[in-house]
């Protein structure tokens, strides 16, 4: 066992943290943007440590560089199809619009609306 | 080849029966072809699964013959799914239904030529 | 491509989780065919759907089949899934809801022994297959044994365009053949981008685009070249290429045109043409017919399978006799 | 050392996907589904990424390559249908 492989497996265990703690995120935040946001973030930090520990113990320049490609492009994937999701909701009326809200105010009252106020509600 | 036989093929093996039968039995019970056609690819998942999982199935080399054969069942399948859905666009517009129901429909696209 | 075992001392306990890996699998796997086929929401069907092409995509890497995990990534995650929403979206744009019918579901009763019975047959199959005394000389050993003849050392790629080179030369008139078929009845369709919001004004989809797009080319050749030795080939490099035009298609950058470009027919029909020609020079040399003379000629009707195979499938996602630039 | 550590991070991901199918299957919304499909998305190229390392096929992070390069199609398809779903803007 020697000190990179010791690293190695910190990054792996870290970046499964990360990936965990998006998945938490997923299930109990309580709607489409604040979803998103746990989701993009979290998950792409995860996959960057993942990337980042078998990098670590490789030899051939070639094969961490593929990984650093595979990661940018998430990056990139994640932020379209991030904007993109974002987009459509907003424009399906899922989101209030804030200009009513007092500017600095604790979360839980500026999120925006959850399917339980008027998403769901003038569906009925 | 049935000494060789490894648990996690055997896992497998029972996958490709179950995503089968479940294709098979969602195919028998939808009516709308944009299901049906999910369900038949469905089908074909599971036999693409059980065809590797026989060739592979045994320590040893992975068998190359099922994988090439698999990997033009892929193409063709997604090119065959193609097909269907430009027929379903057609009945769509012809019929102006997603379901095939043979009576009723048929009139439809009798009433569609006679206009 | 021969699977290489680990071979270490703590075998045991990986090989386990290893186990542990392909059960999580096999179960994500059937739930979400289940849901596929029971979901109410067609929406949440198709999307069931996808996610299925994807650990489908994992369960070829446990299988040590990197050829189908690399084309079930470019088709499974690119391609069906795209062109089942873009249907809908289709669908949907002609005002018609694509919802459920109102037929009652078959009663109980009926399906569960379908179901069951389904099942118990492939299971009787499977555990017939698995029974049977493992003959020497399969195809696949024979394969393994004369694989220094063909020249690659890619065994899918030695068998696809090596010992069954029938097989794929016919694989490529079925693709054909289909894309002919949609073109027979899409001939009526209105012409032009797809139904859906115009994306000139999103500013990431440049941005997406700009990047996406060379390197889907750039992938596809390299899933070329890596096809001889490694695992690749035409069939998944042409899938990348195909999944790069379906973005082009569904960013509105390419729209559907009425006819097809002389370009596109001489597209289409290449790989058919050339895997032909090839295989027929061969024999009025004295050799059997599509035995290809050497890695040149594979790489050459490779080349040629690529790129009608992206055409082909770029255009059968259209639903269009041709494309054109947007203007 | 690694032969453990790698197929317990890939197990570890896998279960994680899996409860990450909850969010598919209950929604509620369209957008809901689909952004859990982009998790699937990201936690299967980690996935493929780990099994290359451990089952020592250096293709399958071709695998990755492909789904992170593709993952964005689905998005794009997605965000081009029309809302009627839900409710009128």
């Amino acid at each position: 066992m020697n000190p990179q492989e010791v690293i190695a497996s910190l990054l792996l265990l870290s970046g499964c943290l990360f990936f965990i703690a998006g998945t938490i995120g997923l299930l109990r935040f309580p709607d489409v943007f604040s979803r998103l946001h746990a989701l993009t973030k979290a998950d792409n930090l995860g996959l960057f440590l993942i990337c980042a520990g078998p990098a670590m113990r490789r030899e051939p320049l070639c094969s961490a560089g593929l990984l650093l490609i595979v990661w940018m492009l998430g990056l990139l994937a994640a932020t379209v199809s991030c904007h993109l999701i974002a987009r459509r909701a907003v424009r399906s009326g899922q989101m209030e619009p804030r200009a009513s809200e007092p500017p600095a105010c604790v979360p839980r009252t500026c999120v925006p609306r959850t399917c339980a106020s008027r998403t769901c509600a003038s569906r009925t | 080849m049935n000494d060789a036989l490894n648990p996690s093929a055997l896992i497998y093996l029972l996958t490709a029966a179950a995503v089968f039968g479940i294709g098979l039995h969602g195919l028998l019970q939808s009516r709308q072809i944009l299901r049906q056609l999910l369900t038949i690819n469905l089908m074909g998942s599971g036999i693409f699964l059980l065809l590797i999982t026989l060739g592979g199935g045994s320590d040893g080399p992975p068998d190359p013959v099922p994988q090439a054969m698999v990997l033009t069942g892929i193409v063709i399948a997604v090119s065959a799914t193609g097909f269907a859905l430009a027929l379903l666009l057609r009945w769509h517009e012809l019929s102006d239904s997603t379901e095939l129901d043979a009576v009723a429909d048929a009139d439809a696209v009798q009433d569609a030529h006679d206009e | 491509m021969r699977a290489p075992d680990m071979r270490v001392p703590d075998m045991r306990v990986p090989d386990m989780i290893g186990l542990g890996i392909d059960a999580v699998l096999a179960l994500a796997i059937v739930w979400l065919a289940l849901q596929t086929v029971r979901s109410r929401d067609l929406f949440k069907a198709m999307l069931m759907f996808v996610v299925f092409g994807l650990l489908m995509s994992l369960a070829w890497a446990r299988l040590h089949a990197p050829d189908l995990a690399l084309a079930e990534a470019a088709i499974g995650a690119g391609i069906t899934g795209a062109l089942l929403l873009v249907t809908w979206r289709r669908l949907q744009a002609d005002g018609h809801e694509p919802a459920d019918s109102e037929h009652p579901p078959l009663p109980l009763w009926l399906r569960l022994p379908t179901a069951g019975g389904a099942s118990m047959l492939v299971a009787s199959i499977g555990w017939v297959a698995l029974e049977l005394p493992a003959t020497p000389g399969t195809a696949g050993e024979l394969a393994w044994q004369r694989i220094d003849d063909i020249g690659v050392s890619n065994p899918v790629t030695a068998v696809l365009l090596g010992f069954r080179a029938y097989d794929t030369l016919l694989e490529m008139a079925v693709v054909l053949a289909a894309w002919l078929g949609a073109r027979a009845v899409a001939i009526e369709l209105r012409p032009g981008a797809l139904p859906g919001p115009a994306y000139a004004e999103v500013p990431l989809v440049g941005a997406l685009l700009s990047l996406v797009v060379p390197i889907s080319i750039l992938v596809a050749v390299y899933l070329l070249q890596a096809g001889g030795n490694a695992p690749g080939g035409a069939f998944q490099g042409g899938a990348v290429l195909a999944a790069g035009g379906v973005l082009l298609c569904l960013t509105g950058r390419l729209e559907a045109a009425a006819q097809t470009s002389g370009l596109e027919r001489v597209l289409l029909v290449l790989g058919l043409v050339v895997f032909s020609l090839a295989g027929l020079l061969v024999m009025a040399s004295g050799g059997a017919m599509l035995a290809l003379p050497g890695l040149w000629a594979i790489y050459l009707v490779e080349t040629a399978l690529l790129l009608s195979i992206a055409i082909t499938l770029v255009l059968l996602f259209a639903a269009a006799p041709g494309l054109r630039r947007a203007s | 050392m690694m032969s453990l550590i790698l197929p317990t991070t890939a197990l570890l991901l896998l279960l994680n996907l899996a409860v990450g199918l909850i969010r598919v299957s209950r929604g509620p919304t369209p957008a809901d589904r689909m952004l859990a499909a982009l998790l699937f998305g990201t936690t299967t190229v980690a996935v493929l990424l780990l099994l290359a390392e451990w089952m020592a096929l250096p293709a399958l992070r071709d695998v990755a390559l492909l789904f992170v390069m593709l993952a964005a199609i689905i998005s794009v398809a997605f965000a081009g249908m029309p809302t009627t779903d839900e409710e009128e803007p």
